[in-house]
């Protein structure tokens, strides 16, 4: 029982870390959270859902799909508000992004309707191993999770444009006359996140119905995950997102489950209070 | 006034330059400048004269209203600052110079990352960068954020070096400096000019950029109001010059 | 003269740097100090120690003879020791004048109940430190700049606004990093004459500088710091004298 | 027509006060609260459960006090923390508030919330008139309350603030309690929306929790961002036009044909969404901007003294 | 002139799934009573339609608007009790009828100035009729899974009793906050004690992620759901395919869906037989039962017509299902007797419908 509670919150915290890898990222670079995360889940559900059930293609092909939709998705959403707004600091972006959300729910809201969705794809009977029971859907989101953090990580510390980007996001100036052009990659960061959040809107997909509010239900699990990792950090993100999911499934042993919320809520502050930049968060830098 | 410059003839030729920030008056204000190849220029002024701006306005930091710039035959008037790399101008400004959240190994690396097409030093004149400032060796992995003031002064100016470009655009490399960094700077950007480097160098210690100066520009309220040789200057009032009056 | 504050064996080590190292030095009353050394001797760090941004790990700071080792920062300015910082921190918001008017301690108008129910008091007070605030930015040289917001000075301009802002907190000891870098020549014989003055009416100061002119026209004594310890402390003269300073700090005789 | 506007005008104050306490909170102190719907609920909650017993106005105070008590403590645990992590401890905060409040059935009638919930001067008003006594309380508590952070932010209490919120570093190093400054803003602002959620209870005279979501607290940011972070008249501008478009959207769809009814209020919510962004974009400075004390405060210009 | 009528139905937020159908029935019979020439001597029916976003406080603007704007006689639709709950007073106040399709008890509680009438069985009601599928489907023990909200936890206890009387034993009930990303440890603490039966109270989100778990766990406890939860007019089943949604029994209580009105009814809205249609059967019945109550008070005043709601809805009287037909007799002064498509509307004084009756497939 034990076990069997530890393996599902490590499932439903892998199905945090895709989205609060692509709400880091885009902190770490452009210095606002996006509140848009989960609309544009939503939208990744939604654009897989088109491509795998309306068009009839095979899942990994849908889920490609919805990663290039939210990609372009996010990449219209920085070109058309938030490239404006870039100078007028990170809450005005927050609040900008709370408008894009809105916007995106609405789109989704608009073309699909309210009604539940699911893919086309039959739910599997569990596998069972030592009386554990695991899903396909689980070892096919814990393996995705797993490649976008290695490929994320190295990307990020080890590339150029991992340095690049996090050259814009210390100083904007210098790293133009350095050479690097903020707006690109701004550009190219929304890009990639956008493609992150594509897949695990399709993971999400898989795991539950597809809404217009499924994105929204994920909202502040992926935020707390992003935070309580470290603003910034992608191993942070992962950490954190896998922290929170466990933390809520096993306080199931001692608490009813309505109060599990309340024990994420328990664990970031706790951390905080010890580690005010998070698991991984940047540490302290003098002015 | 002096004709306007041929370009073809200087490394850096600005013509009736005008620059402000938002919507506020002009800063710079009305400037023709010209500088030969190879020379050091420096450009001094009281605070707030706008000498900042003014090379922040070549680098392409603050939008050029008029005028134009021309670096090495080319004209860059047009380019967003990441683009004038291209066409070799470096440039280290007064404050925040260095990636603080980058370590100092990564600062380094970004230095030649991004040139858009030029190519950096070689690893010899690499190497002889590096120990110009054998500090910045000693720790690579620390933040350059936690340097100490000389020690992110010395930083940044590293990385405009190893950019390798035709033009150098310093301000106030010497500020924060101990006076045994500022004489190894100094003599730096001597070595620089010698590799063929055109240097503009923005100082407020004027007599450590007088030492090796071919030439000084005394910019007040956005305007060149003198330019004459170092020697010439070195025996001018200062005060005379900053407030008022030409000597 | 005793001395108004006593470093004893101070040390701050950052990672495997140690910024300080038992470092033991004092700063007499009614002086000026200079604190110079080549870059990264722990000046700055000193400077943070003293004024609470930086915990020491061990060693002691004395003040008038009271152990204020570690205190926090607000406590150690309500003791009359103020700051400037090297590397500029302005109040980006405010404007210049804005930017002093904070600066005076013990304003009545700051607390919640005396800002809303005391406003004749704090009118008064505020008045008063106006007419201050005005005159030392006639000194500066920023007074047509009083209403900017202090974000769009030039970089000189900040510095002497931050110095200006220290002078506002009526302390006892004020601690400069770097007054003088940046700032225009003429504008650095101003900060000469400010700081004797003010030496003059008693005040004690401790001074960072790498410009020896400065240094030595207004330091009584200098400590020469050196990879977080007093290498050499006496006069100017005396300390400018010793190889090793020329060595490590000054390069060729200057 | 009238009282559907009394209806807007009230939803507008409630608006006003919430974001005159985020004002105070994030716009002159710095300090993000994401949890504001939390706040809000937990005033109303408290008067709907005390003002019964103890009537309408103790009913009002105990709702700024918990609520002012609640937020310095919560402030004391988190003010050290970087704006952003300040940000989800306060989302985490609101979402604590909102299972309490469903699932505390005995206290708070979990689901089904708290009926019948007095209103003040309920007796004295002739039959009819009910909300225009509301409506009069409202605007009279919006301009309490505005006239009280109007005071704090011309005042040097309010300087202070602002110079902590530009960097609490320097602040310290001036000598100002960096601490103590910052929780006793966070407790006022919080005080500020627990009268907000009360209000709010009052003119409903029913609540439940799925009253107060998080798109309180999203309002009461684009009304702060909107009319000029830092500026109270600003925002009450700001908190206006936001239920502008709010309500305008509603006419807009009456003659939009063509469409189904998930399609018409998914165009009403995008278009909110698009008025925001295009709120955002086209209003640089906010309304107005924030207030400063200028040089000739204290020394007027020679043409006026003549 | 024309009659103005409002309805107040969720479009968004989480139950939005169930507005559309609502609004889709309620126009039919509009048209349908326009078409046979208006009421009170050729005086047309207008339906305004606001969106309530699953939100009170949006409810109850939404509600003014319709009041103070649209100046309807009713306001109808109102999906979920928090909402009928939040724009309850104002309707009261301004004198007009309140229609609602919510279930909690509290809503026709208290001074209703005869004004409010519930067009949704008491939620109590469904508890027992859960019991009995319980024992129908031979389930000793059983778990409740369910939602925190009003709706659903008046269910709770009436269950518990009704299954103790039958001889079956609840062994846990676990709550659960709506609008979660996963239900995963609610599935496991439910059916990881291998009951029985799971008596699901959700509604059609929840239900789907819940169901979709169930199944991938491998659990073999029987669900028993509500209809509403487990098929929201037909949806669920498109939503988990066809293996998820086998062997899960559906709990219906009244439409019967037997009933002949309100095959009729499914029929009118174009979708194939056997559709569950319950909140779209009461907009249907709501619109109808104004209808016919304005036309036998030859008023539209809603005071005065509010009392004729009894009077065509309770017995005595001819039974009529068609609402363009109650017109033709009242005209022709017979006494009827409404039957609805969503049940048969009997109102007691608080205006509370009286029958519920439950079956299951
Ligand atoms: N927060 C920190 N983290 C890591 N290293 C630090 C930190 N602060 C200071 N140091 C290191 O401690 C040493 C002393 O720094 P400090 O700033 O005190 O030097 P300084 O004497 O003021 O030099 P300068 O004249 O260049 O300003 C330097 O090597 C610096 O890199
Ligand atoms: N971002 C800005 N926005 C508006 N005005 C600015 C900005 N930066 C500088 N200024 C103004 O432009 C003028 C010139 O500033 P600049 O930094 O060019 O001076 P400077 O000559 O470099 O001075 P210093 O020697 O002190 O560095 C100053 O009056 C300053 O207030
Ligand atoms: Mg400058
Ligand atoms: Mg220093």
């Amino acid at each position: 029982m034990v076990l069997q509670l530890l393996l599902n919150g490590i499932v439903t915290g892998l199905l945090l870390a895709l989205p609060a890898l692509a709400l880091t990222l885009v902190f770490g670079i452009l210095r606002f959270a996006n509140f848009a995360v989960g609309a544009m889940l939503t939208l990744g559900a939604y654009a897989a859902y088109t491509a795998n059930v309306l068009l009839g293609w095979p899942l990994p092909l849908a889920a490609a799909c919805a990663a290039a939709s939210v990609a372009l998705a996010a990449l219209l959403a920085e070109t058309l508000v938030f490239e404006r707004l870039r100078t007028r600091g990170s809450i005005t972006l927050l609040v900008a992004s709370m408008g894009v959300s809105l916007v995106i729910e609405n789109f989704c809201r608009f073309t699909f309707g309210n009604a539940a969705r699911s893919f086309d794809l039959a739910v599997a009977r569990p596998m069972r191993w030592n009386g554990l029971r695991i899903n396909h859907e689980q070892i096919i989101t814990a393996g995705v999770v797993l490649v976008a953090l290695v490929l994320l990580h190295l990307l990020i510390t080890a590339s150029p444009l991992g340095r690049a980007m996090r050259a814009v996001a210390d100083n904007a100036a210098l790293a133009a006359v350095r050479g690097v052009e903020r707006r690109t990659v701004a550009r190219i960061t929304f890009a990639l996140t956008g493609a992150l959040i594509g897949l695990a809107g399709v993971l999400a997909g898989l795991d539950r119905a597809i809404d217009p509010l499924m994105g929204w239900n994920y909202q502040t699990p992926i935020f707390a995950a992003a935070i309580l990792g470290g603003l910034g950090s992608p191993i942070g993100a992962v950490a954190g997102a896998i922290l929170i999911g466990v933390a809520e499934e096993m306080s199931a042993l001692i608490l009813p489950v309505s109060f599990r919320q309340i024990v994420s809520f328990g664990v970031i502050l706790l951390l905080l209070l010890f580690r005010a930049n998070g698991l991984f968060g940047a540490k302290a830098i003098r002015k | 006034m002096t004709p306007p410059p041929d370009p073809r003839d200087h490394a850096l030729a600005v013509s009736g330059l005008r620059a402000g920030y938002g919507r506020g008056g002009d800063i710079v204000c009305g400037i023709d400048f010209a500088q030969k190849p190879e020379s050091i220029v420096a450009v001094i002024g009281p605070n707030g004269s706008g000498k900042s701006s003014f090379i922040k306005t070549l680098a392409g930091l603050v939008p050029t209203r008029a005028g134009s710039v021309v670096v090495t035959g080319r004209d860059i008037t047009a380019l967003s600052p990441a683009r004038r790399v291209a066409a070799g101008l470096a440039y280290v400004p007064q404050e925040a110079n260095i990636f603080a959240t980058l370590t100092i190994a990564e600062n380094l690396k970004l230095a030649t990352e991004f040139l858009r097409g030029r190519a950096g030093v070689g690893p010899e004149q690499r190497a002889r960068v590096l120990d110009l400032f054998p500090e910045l060796g000693q720790r690579p992995r620390t933040l350059a954020g936690n340097l100490s003031g000389g020690q992110r002064q010395m930083l940044a100016f590293a990385c405009a070096l190893l950019a390798n470009p035709e033009v150098l655009l310093l301000d106030e490399p010497s500020a924060g400096l101990s006076p045994r960094i500022v004489g190894e700077t100094m003599e730096a950007v001597v070595r620089v000019r010698e590799a063929g480097v055109t240097v503009l160098l923005v100082e407020q210690n004027v007599a450590a950029a007088l030492g090796i100066a071919d030439e000084v520009v005394v910019l007040v309220a956005g305007r060149l109001s003198l330019r004459a040789s170092a020697a010439d200057i070195r025996q001018a009032d200062l005060a005379g010059l900053f407030f008022g009056k030409a000597a | 003269m005793s001395p108004f504050l006593q470093v004893c064996g101070l040390t701050r080590r950052y990672g495997g740097v140690a910024a300080l190292d038992s470092l033991t030095l004092d700063i007499a009353r009614g002086q000026v100090t200079g604190l110079i050394g080549p870059n990264g001797a722990g000046k700055t760090t000193l400077l943070n120690a003293l004024t609470g941004l930086a915990r020491p790990d061990s060693g002691k700071v004395l003040l008038e003879g009271d152990d204020v080792t570690g205190l926090p920062a607000h406590l150690m300015a309500g003791k009359g020791v103020v700051r400037s910082f090297q590397i500029v921190r302005e109040l980006s918001s405010l404007t210049v004048f804005e930017t002093l008017l904070v600066a005076p301690p013990g304003q009545r108008g700051e607390t919640l109940l005396g800002a809303l129910f005391g406003r004749r008091k704090w009118w008064a007070q505020e008045r008063e430190n106006a007419g201050a605030a005005r005159a030392l930015l006639e000194r500066v040289g920023l007074l047509k700049l009083a209403d900017q917001p202090s974000s769009l000075l030039s970089g000189g301009q900040k510095k002497l606004l931050e110095m200006a802002r220290a002078l506002l907190m009526r302390p006892k000891l004020i601690l400069l990093d770097e007054p003088g870098a940046g700032v225009s020549p003429p504008l650095r014989l101003e900060i000469v004459r400010l700081v004797r003055e003010l030496k003059a009416e008693g005040l004690s100061f401790g001074i960072v500088e790498h410009d020896m002119h400065l240094v030595e026209e207004v330091c009584d004594r200098v400590h020469v710091l050196a990879q977080g310890r007093a290498l050499v402390s006496g006069t100017f003269a005396e300390a400018t004298a010793d190889p090793r300073v020329v060595s490590a700090y000054l390069g060729v005789a200057a | 027509m009238i009282s559907y506007l009394v209806t807007v005008v009230i939803f507008v104050s409630i608006a006003a006060l919430v974001g005159l306490a985020l004002n105070l909170q994030w716009g002159l102190a710095g300090l993000v609260n994401f949890g504001v719907a939390g706040f809000v609920a937990l005033g109303a909650y408290t008067l709907a459960i005390t003002a019964p017993h103890v009537g309408w106005f103790a009913g009002l105070a105990l709702a700024a006090a918990v609520c002012a008590v609640v937020s310095m403590l919560l402030s004391l645990l988190t003010i050290r923390l970087e704006e952003n992590y300040l940000a989800i401890v306060t989302i985490g905060f609101a979402e604590v508030v909102r299972i309490l409040l469903l699932n505390l059935g005995d206290l708070t009638g979990g689901a089904l919330g708290i009926a019948d919930i007095p209103r003040p001067f309920a007796g004295l008003t002739p039959a009819g008139w009910g909300d225009g006594a509301i409506l009069a309380f409202a605007l009279t508590l919006v301009v309490v309350v505005f006239a009280f952070s109007e005071a704090l932010v011309r005042s040097p209490f309010g300087r202070v603030l602002r110079a902590v919120r530009d960097d609490a570093t320097v602040a310290a190093a001036l000598g100002k309690p960096v601490l103590a400054l910052r929780v006793r803003a966070f407790a006022v602002g919080g005080a500020i929306m627990g009268m907000a959620g009360a209000l709010h209870a009052f003119f409903l005279t029913y609540i439940d929790p799925s009253q107060f979501t998080p798109i309180i607290t999203a309002y009461a940011f684009m009304a702060v961002i909107a009319g000029g972070r830092g500026s109270n008249l600003g925002l009450v501008l700001g908190a206006g036009s936001i239920m502008l478009i709010l309500e305008a959207t509603r006419f807009l769809k009456d003659v939009i044909p063509g469409i189904d009814g998930v399609q018409l209020s998914a165009l009403r919510l995008g278009m909110i969404g698009v008025g925001i962004v295009l709120l955002l974009i086209m209003r640089p400075e906010g309304f107005v901007a924030e207030p400063h004390r200028r040089l000739a405060d204290f020394f007027p210009p020679e043409s006026e003294k003549a | 002139a024309e009659i103005p009528i409002g309805m107040v139905l969720p479009f968004s937020g989480a139950t939005g799934p169930y507005g559309p159908d609502m609004k889709k029935a309620a126009e039919m019979v509009v048209k349908k009573v326009n078409d046979a020439g208006g009421l009170l001597g050729g005086r047309p029916l207008k339906l305004f339609i606001e969106d309530s976003e699953t939100n009170p406080t949006v409810g109850v603007t939404g509600t003014k608007k319709l009041l103070e704007v649209n100046k309807v006689e009713l306001v109808g639709g109102f999906w979920g009790s928090p909402i009928a709950l939040a724009a309850k007073p104002i309707i009261l106040a301004a004198d007009k009828v309140q229609m609602v399709s919510c279930a909690a008890n509290a809503v026709t509680e208290g001074d209703t100035k005869g004004l409010v009438f519930r067009f949704q069985a008491k939620s109590t009601s469904w508890g027992p009729a859960g019991a009995k599928v319980m024992e129908k489907i031979g389930a000793k023990t059983a778990v409740v899974l369910a939602q925190q909200n009003p709706f659903v936890v008046a269910m709770i206890e009436p269950f518990k009793a009704e299954f103790a009387k039958l001889g079956g034993k609840v062994t846990e009930v676990v709550m659960y906050n709506p609008d979660q990303p996963s239900y995963r440890s609610e599935v496991e603490k439910a059916f990881g004690g291998e009951p029985d039966a799971v008596f699901c109270l959700s509604l059609l989100t929840d239900f789907v992620s819940i169901a979709k778990e169930a199944y991938r766990g491998g659990f073999k406890s029987k669900i028993v759901a509500l209809s509403i939860g487990a098929d929201a007019e037909g949806k669920f089943l498109q939503a988990v395919g066809p293996e998820v949604a086998n062997g899960i029994y559906h709990l219906q209580p009244a439409p019967p869906l037997e009933s002949a009105s309100y095959k009729k009814f499914v029929k009118e809205m174009g979708a194939p037989a056997g559709t569950v249609f319950l909140f779209a059967g009461n907009a249907h019945d709501q619109i109808c039962a104004t209808a016919l109550a304005m036309e036998h008070a030859k008023s539209s005043d809603a005071k005065t017509w509010a009392k004729s709601v009894f009077e065509v809805c309770n017995p005595p009287g001819e039974e009529v299902d068609d609402v363009v037909k109650g017109l033709e007799l009242i005209r022709a002064g017979k006494k009827i007797k409404f039957v609805g498509a969503g049940a048969t509307c009997d109102f007691d004084a608080k205006g509370t419908r009286s029958t519920a009756r439950s079956s299951s497939r």
